[in-house]
């Protein structure tokens, strides 16, 4: 029983390990396509977070907007700039 | 804008309708199962996002998307003021168990056992107002959302299409 | 405890955001580094609701509220509120996102520095 | 610990998932370019899925079939089983255009297969 | 004057309320007979759908379908069928849809090429033995949802992955991860596709 | 120690969570955007093969409705990127 | 009288429907044509405002008792268990007080905005949105809970940042409209963040709840210190107080006139929110609590520091500005200060545990600073809406390229001079008489205050002089366009200048009906400052009608001078033409008009050390803004943590 308790945890730890590492990523990438692609994965991650979490209304709103619209959005933005962080 | 390749709009056009009635699921159940009018909105509208990006091109109307929007927080708001007639402002009117149509009584505990509940965990007409505002809701996000996505995809592949 | 841990994760996400604000001078960063922090409030809250006990539930409502144990479901309110902050969260960045668009059709802005019209 | 038929048959088929799904994790590291890493990642994964999906629902029918929960609540078994299939049909449908999509917008942005010995489609562009 | 934000043919020589008369017909779903068979199809489809979300809801001992929920099922479907006849137009190939009886068969066999690929990914990531490509197959179909189904079976089987599709002669582009000799552009078809290809044409054609 | 069924599937679901930690390292690596957008699919993937697991263990089948959602959205994520990327010639990065 | 019962009962949540249920309608309205669209949107501010005066007249009866309304309830006025749940308004003195500033400034608005926005299109959605702000700002000040105080604050931020960028033609709209919004997501975030906080402590989110909650064990934990910390930062960024100001002249220079009138009811909505915070939030429990009380005392004492860098800061910078909006704006932030530091003053002594201070001038003071934020509303917002009017003729915003308007615009003169004087605090009028009671008692808790108040004042009448001589006086323009703005923009403008002359001549009955139930819902009560025609501060007495006939005997005994005097005498040589302002003259045989941005050379000359920093700290970097508030806020935590 200690074992599954200890395997939950660390289930939820490597969620919230890989929210936290997709967020740096964001900060990291000088290509703004891939800064977009970090944060949907960290939107999708914190997505599942909520699930994890026990709130799946939210999880669902945050898998909708955080994944689909945000992501289309920033990409039609970085369509119409210039597309490239340039420092 | 261009379009996809025919894969990617065939699988569109195939799952268009299934995905459509997934959202008008999670709206009409907002009050039993997880979702409600905003998330089934914005099903709907990553749906138009979808075929925004699968077609290359809409032909929806502004003006009748700002029409829904606006007929979507209308009836939100009218409910909320419907409810002053009998009580307060966003009282549940139709509500409470003596309403024969909306009120069904929950089912109790019989249905429901000790573990999890089935795909509703009460009858769907038990919502009395909240069943109307998430539709209403559902309304107007779709409307505004796929506005979101219209005007902005509209204004950034508008004209200069990348030398295609 | 490790119903504690999120909590380090929103930190993080803060903190990061407003790294991303405070210092990086792309205007779509920019946007990124604010959806970061919405992302963390919002993970913030729904750490708040939730509830460590031996049945794990979401906060729907069944018979098991009115006769059984109410502690062990996570609190609906934040979870109302976060949808709120969410619903919030993406009028903002979408609005956000046009004036920046708007901005490179007009003066060709797409650093903060080409933003600065404005000052004085 | 109870050896029935369901727990014997669901643990062969999260080992079977999790060897797949793995394996598409790992063939992300292992392979040189973007065309075979989504070889990996697709097929692997989405297969992996399938079993993963197949061990729910094998878990569901158990729970129905079982005396000892038949009458609690079927209908929320009935529940986890149909929607997890419809999840499943959702991934079969959409994984693969995924990977058709990411793979056409990345040869269109000149992204060269490595280690090619043939490149047909140079000829069109 | 109604703006219309479209980029297909626009209707800028009607007056706003032809436009608006001709949206209500679509959106009411008023259609002409041919189409019929369409909207049909999926209604029915999108209705099985929605029956089986909600499979369960009904009281546990009797039925499994509560009666409110499948007149909800209903009209939803009616309005969902109706939206998506509104965006798409009519299918092109109808015809196949009397055909789906056929993947029963079809699904079977496709899983097991699905385990062999795996197995096959497996080999190459352990050993990391390829020998990439990319071919120009001629499966010779003639629509878009033969292709379709073409090229999803076959990015999911072995050693294979559509990269793109000709959209005037339906060639596919493929990306081959063991690329073979083949003299003929049959032996090409069969080396990259299998039997996948004649089950596309048989599922709809 | 004593297994359920259910122990099974969480033992699957963690290992899943490790195979997403695999797949984010490739998004850190790169090297070019379609690598990235790869691994977001395999992540994606791999999410909702852990919700389907989570929703069975928690025992809470609504929860499944998630899955369903996120599968389908995060394929318009993958599309929406694709589309772009397909519009611009891609460089080799370093980094 | 049933009926009026009912009405009353439900006001504040039909307050807030109107002009919501109108926003919403008005695309569809607006098919119809445009008229009925302008009367739709004057018919809900009309009622929205009518029935805001209603509810505040109830109140004040009352004595600022509250007016409770818990949504959704079976019975709307009691709370009960699922209180910390449901949505609730609570409706007191002050509240009702901000709800008639808001229905004033927006009926004169949008009254104004008929002709001012005939010329530009997507008017639809200017209306949607201008009602938007104005339901966003009555929901800010009669919300019960601290969340909807967050969601009235984003939908505030985000419908004024859609009416910033209202004029799509002007590049420059956008870059204000993107730095307000950056500026105020992130000030909502942080404010979200505190909510969390205080919910995850107390478990309840209606202001009541945990007004009583906070400090009800006697002492004060770290977490307290810090949401307090933060909500004061985050509001007064809202309100725009230094620190946090960059992004407001943005915002305000760039919206169009009568949405800046709003924009400054909206910031004063923040206003409310931090004396709220102070008052209601963390006073409730101040006489118990020890641990309370040197905080909210910190409080006090933080929010006379942001004040008096407000004031200071905010007219220098104004001094030296070239674009008329612009200078408007930092005088709006200027005004701000002087609201902070009287309430402030009056938080400071409140919290001091010492009541015979708080009765002698503590009182006075917050009397002060809270009359002023209506004076505020009223003269800020008629000098937009002038400003508005001479940007509209001139066709440029820029002082030194106008000129002479003077001379056609008789009616916008006038009331540029009534807003001018009463925002410099000239005796006969409103402003006066606030800041009266502000420099006695201000003087009285530290003389030093009392005197920067009074530089200010006197800077703030320098560079409305600069610009009444740059936009009305000197040669015309011939560029320009010739004749009176229209009708509707004059109307607008004569509500509000009406409303400053009543207040001006009648400012004790003001205090006495109005402001002193709002002062007592949030302090509790005490002495009255002016029921009669007379207003006394405790330490001096002020009478407009006596200063007024003083004048007026004046004008009698010149106007018979003039007529002793010799008639036809003709003035020769040089003094034969008088010098007026910015008239031509020759420097060197050269014609040559001194323009509007050199006035005060000298004076920014000799401060060339003071304003070579500020200049450096308005970079226009987003980035630096941002860290400036998130610096400020932590020093606040930080004091209010260890101090």
């Amino acid at each position: 029983m200690e074992f599954f308790t200890f395997l939950y945890d660390a289930l939820h730890f490597m969620v919230l390990f890989g929210i936290v590492g997709s967020a740096l990523l964001v900060v990291k990438f000088k290509d703004l396509v891939s800064a977009t692609i970090a944060l949907a994965a960290c939107s999708l991650l914190v997505s599942l977070e909520f699930f994890i979490l026990q709130a799946p209304d939210v999880a669902i709103a945050e898998a909708a907007v955080g994944a689909g619209l945000t992501t289309a959005i920033l990409i039609f933005a970085i369509k119409s700039t210039r597309g490239r962080e340039e420092y | 804008m261009k379009e996809m390749s025919p894969i990617v709009k065939t699988i569109t056009k195939i799952s268009f309708a299934a995905i459509f009635l997934f959202g008008l699921y999670i709206i009409l159940h907002g009050h039993l199962t997880p979702g409600g009018g905003f998330q089934g909105g914005a099903i709907i509208g990553t749906l138009m996002a979808l075929y925004l990006v699968a077609f290359g091109a809409v032909k929806w109307r502004k003006k009748v998307l700002s029409i829904i929007e606006s007929t979507g927080l209308l009836v939100f708001i009218g409910t909320g003021l419907l409810g002053l007639t009998t009580g307060y402002f966003f009282f549940n009117f139709i509500g409470g168990t003596d309403n024969p149509i909306f009120g069904q009584q929950l089912n109790g505990g019989e249905l429901i056992g000790d573990v999890a509940f089935p795909s509703n965990s009460a009858p769907l007409l038990s919502s009395g107002t909240i069943s109307i505002m998430n539709m209403a809701v559902g309304l107007e996000v779709i409307a505004a959302l796929t506005l979101i996505i219209v005007t902005m995809g509209l204004f950034a592949f508008a004209g200069s299409e990348e030398g295609e | 405890m490790m119903s504690e841990i999120p909590y380090f994760a929103v930190v993080a996400l803060i903190a990061i955001g407003l790294y991303i604000v405070m210092f990086k001078r792309n205007l779509i960063k920019l946007a990124m580094g604010i959806v970061l922090i919405e992302t963390g409030a919002n993970l913030f809250l729904i750490t708040l609701a939730y509830r460590h006990g031996d049945r794990l539930s979401s906060p729907i409502f069944t018979s098991q509220i009115m006769g059984g144990d109410a502690a062990a479901y996570s609190l609906p309110t934040p979870h109302a509120l976060t949808l709120t902050s969410i619903v919030i969260g993406v009028a903002t960045t979408a609005l956000l996102l046009a004036f920046f668009m708007k901005l490179y059709q007009k003066f060709q802005v797409s650093t903060i520095d080409d933003m600065r019209r404005l000052r004085g | 610990m109870s050896w029935d038929w369901a727990m014997i048959t669901m643990v062969v088929l999260v080992v079977i998932s999790m060897f797949f799904m793995l394996l598409g994790a790992i063939g992300l590291h292992r392979f040189p370019d973007v065309y075979t890493r989504l070889h990996a990642a697709t097929k692997a994964t989405t297969f992996g899925s399938i079993f993963l999906a197949i061990a729910v629902i094998v878990y569901a029918v158990f729970r129905i079939t079982d005396p000892e929960t038949l009458d609690v609540n079927v209908g929320s078994y009935i529940t986890l089983a149909v929607h997890t299939f419809i999840a499943l049909v959702a991934l079969l449908i959409t994984n693969p255009t995924g990977a058709h999509a990411i793979a056409s917008a990345a040869r269109k942005a000149g992204v060269v297969p490595e280690q090619a010995v043939i490149d047909e489609y140079e000829e069109v562009e | 004057m109604c703006k219309i934000v479209t980029l297909l043919p626009n209707n800028t020589h009607l007056n706003s309320y032809t436009v608006y008369a001709k949206s209500a017909f679509e959106i009411v779903g008023v259609m002409e007979a041919p189409d019929m068979f369409t909207f049909l199809v999926t209604f029915l489809g999108v209705f099985v759908l929605y029956l089986l979300l909600v499979w369960g809801s009904g009281d546990a001992d009797t039925a499994y379908w509560a009666i409110e929920e499948v007149f909800a099922g209903l009209i939803l479907s009616l309005i969902s069928a109706g939206v998506a006849r509104m965006m798409l137009g009519k299918a092109e190939n109808t015809k196949m849809f009397l055909k789906w009886p056929l993947f029963i068969v079809y699904v079977p066999i496709f899983l097991v090429y699905l385990a062999k690929a795996n197995i096959d990914v497996a080999y190459r990531v352990i050993t990391g033995r390829i020998n990439p490509g990319i071919v120009r197959i001629k499966p010779g179909l003639k629509t878009d949802l033969g292709r379709t189904v073409l090229a999803n079976s076959i990015t999911l089987t072995p050693g294979t992955l559509t990269v793109d599709i000709d959209k005037e002669k339906g060639d596919l582009f493929v990306h081959w991860i063991n690329v073979q000799e083949t003299k003929s552009e049959e032996e090409k078809v069969k080396a990259v596709c299998g039997s996948f290809s004649d089950w596309a044409r048989r599922l709809t054609e | 120690m004593s297994i359920g069924h259910l122990d099974v599937i969480l033992i699957g679901v963690s290992l899943l969570a490790f195979g997403m930690l695999i797949s984010l390292l490739r998004l850190f690596l790169g090297p070019t955007s379609p690598d990235r957008v790869v691994a977001l699919d395999t992540i994606n993937t791999l999410v909702v093969g852990m919700m389907i697991g989570l929703g069975a263990f928690y025992e809470q089948v609504i929860l499944i409705d998630i899955a369903i959602v996120y599968a389908i959205l995060s394929f318009v994520t993958t599309l929406f990127i694709a589309r772009y990327i397909s519009s611009r010639k891609e460089k080799e990065e370093s980094q | 009288m049933s009926f009026y019962n009912d009405l009353i009962t439900h006001a504040p949540a039909i307050i807030i429907a109107i002009p919501l249920l109108f926003a919403f309608a008005t695309p569809l309205i607006g098919k119809i044509n445009k008229y009925v669209r302008n009367a739709w949107a004057f018919t809900a501010v009309l009622l929205s405002g009518a029935l805001a005066y209603v509810l505040a007249w109830e109140v004040f009866k009352n004595g600022g008792d509250p007016n409770v309304y818990v949504f959704g309830g079976a019975d709307g006025t009691a709370f009960d268990v699922l209180s910390n749940v449901r949505i609730s308004f609570y409706v007191d003195g002050m509240a009702a007080f901000m709800g008639i500033i808001m229905a004033t400034v927006a009926f004169a608005a949008v009254i104004y905005s008929f002709s001012f926005v005939k010329k530009y299109t997507g008017q639809d959605k200017y209306y949607t949105l201008i009602l938007l702000v104005l339901a966003a700002s009555f929901g800010m000040v009669f919300t019960g809970d601290v969340f909807n105080l967050f969601v009235w604050f984003e939908v505030s931020s985000v419908a004024i940042c859609g009416l910033i960028a209202f004029r799509s033609n002007r590049g420059e709209s956008f870059e204000g409209a993107a730095k307000y919004l950056i500026y105020s997501t992130i000030a909502g975030l942080f404010l979200l963040f505190a909510i969390g906080l205080l919910y995850g402590q107390y478990g309840h989110l209606n202001i009541k709840y945990l007004s009583s909650a906070i400090g009800a064990n006697g002492s004060m934990m770290v977490l307290d210190k810090i949401v307090l910390g933060i909500l004061i930062t985050v509001f007064s960024l809202k309100a725009g107080a230094v620190p946090m100001h960059m992004a407001t002249p943005d915002g305000y220079s760039e919206a169009p006139a009568p949405v800046t009138a709003m924009m400054v009811t909206a910031s004063q909505a923040g206003l409310y929110a931090v004396f709220r915070t102070c008052f209601t939030l963390y006073g409730g429990n101040i006489q118990n609590s020890l641990a309370q009380i040197d905080l909210v005392h910190a409080a006090g004492y933080l929010l006379v520091i942001l004040g008096v860098l407000s004031m200071f800061v905010g007219v220098t910078l104004a001094l030296v500005q070239k674009d008329i909006k612009r200078l408007m704006a930092y005088h709006a932030i200027s005004q701000t200060g002087y609201m902070l530091l009287g309430v402030g003053v009056g938080l400071a002594v409140f919290a001091s545990g010492d009541n015979t201070d708080f009765a002698e001038f503590g009182r006075t003071a917050m009397t002060g600073g809270i009359f002023h934020i209506f004076n505020h509303a009223l003269y800020k917002g008629l000098l937009f809406l002038t400003a508005g009017a001479i940007i509209f003729k001139a066709g440029t915003r820029d002082l030194n390229k106008m000129g002479g308007l003077g001379r056609d615009m008789k009616m916008t003169a006038l009331f540029f001079i009534i807003g001018a004087l009463s925002i410099a605090g000239i005796p006969p009028t409103n402003g006066f008489a606030s800041k009266f009671l502000i420099y006695e008692s201000v003087f009285k808790f530290n003389p030093v205050l009392g005197a920067v108040a009074m530089l200010v004042s006197l800077l703030t009448l320098a560079s409305f002089v600069k610009v009444f001589y740059a936009a009305f006086m000197g040669p015309k323009n011939p560029e320009m366009k010739t004749g009176e703005v229209p009708k509707s923009m004059l109307v607008g403008m004569a509500v509000l200048a009406g409303m400053i002359v009543v207040f001006s001549l009648l400012p004790s009955l003001v205090i006495g009906e109005i402001v002193s139930p709002a002062v007592t819902s949030l302090a509790g009560p005490g002495p009255e400052i002016g029921t009669s025609l007379t207003m006394f501060s405790g330490q001096g007495a002020w009478n407009p009608l006596v200063l007024l006939a003083v004048l007026g005997v004046t004008l009698v005994i010149g106007y018979v001078i003039r007529m002793l005097g010799q008639k036809g005498t003709v003035p020769k040589g040089e003094g034969k033409k008088p010098y007026l302002f910015g008239n031509p003259t020759e420097v060197n045989g050269m014609p040559f008009v001194v323009p509007a941005s050199n006035v005060y050379w000298g004076f920014t000359r000799a401060l060339k050390r003071y304003y070579k920093p500020m200049e450096k700290m308005h970079s226009g970097l987003i980035n630096e803004y941002v860290f400036w508030f998130v610096a400020t806020a932590g020093l606040v935590m930080l004091a209010l943590t260890f101090l």
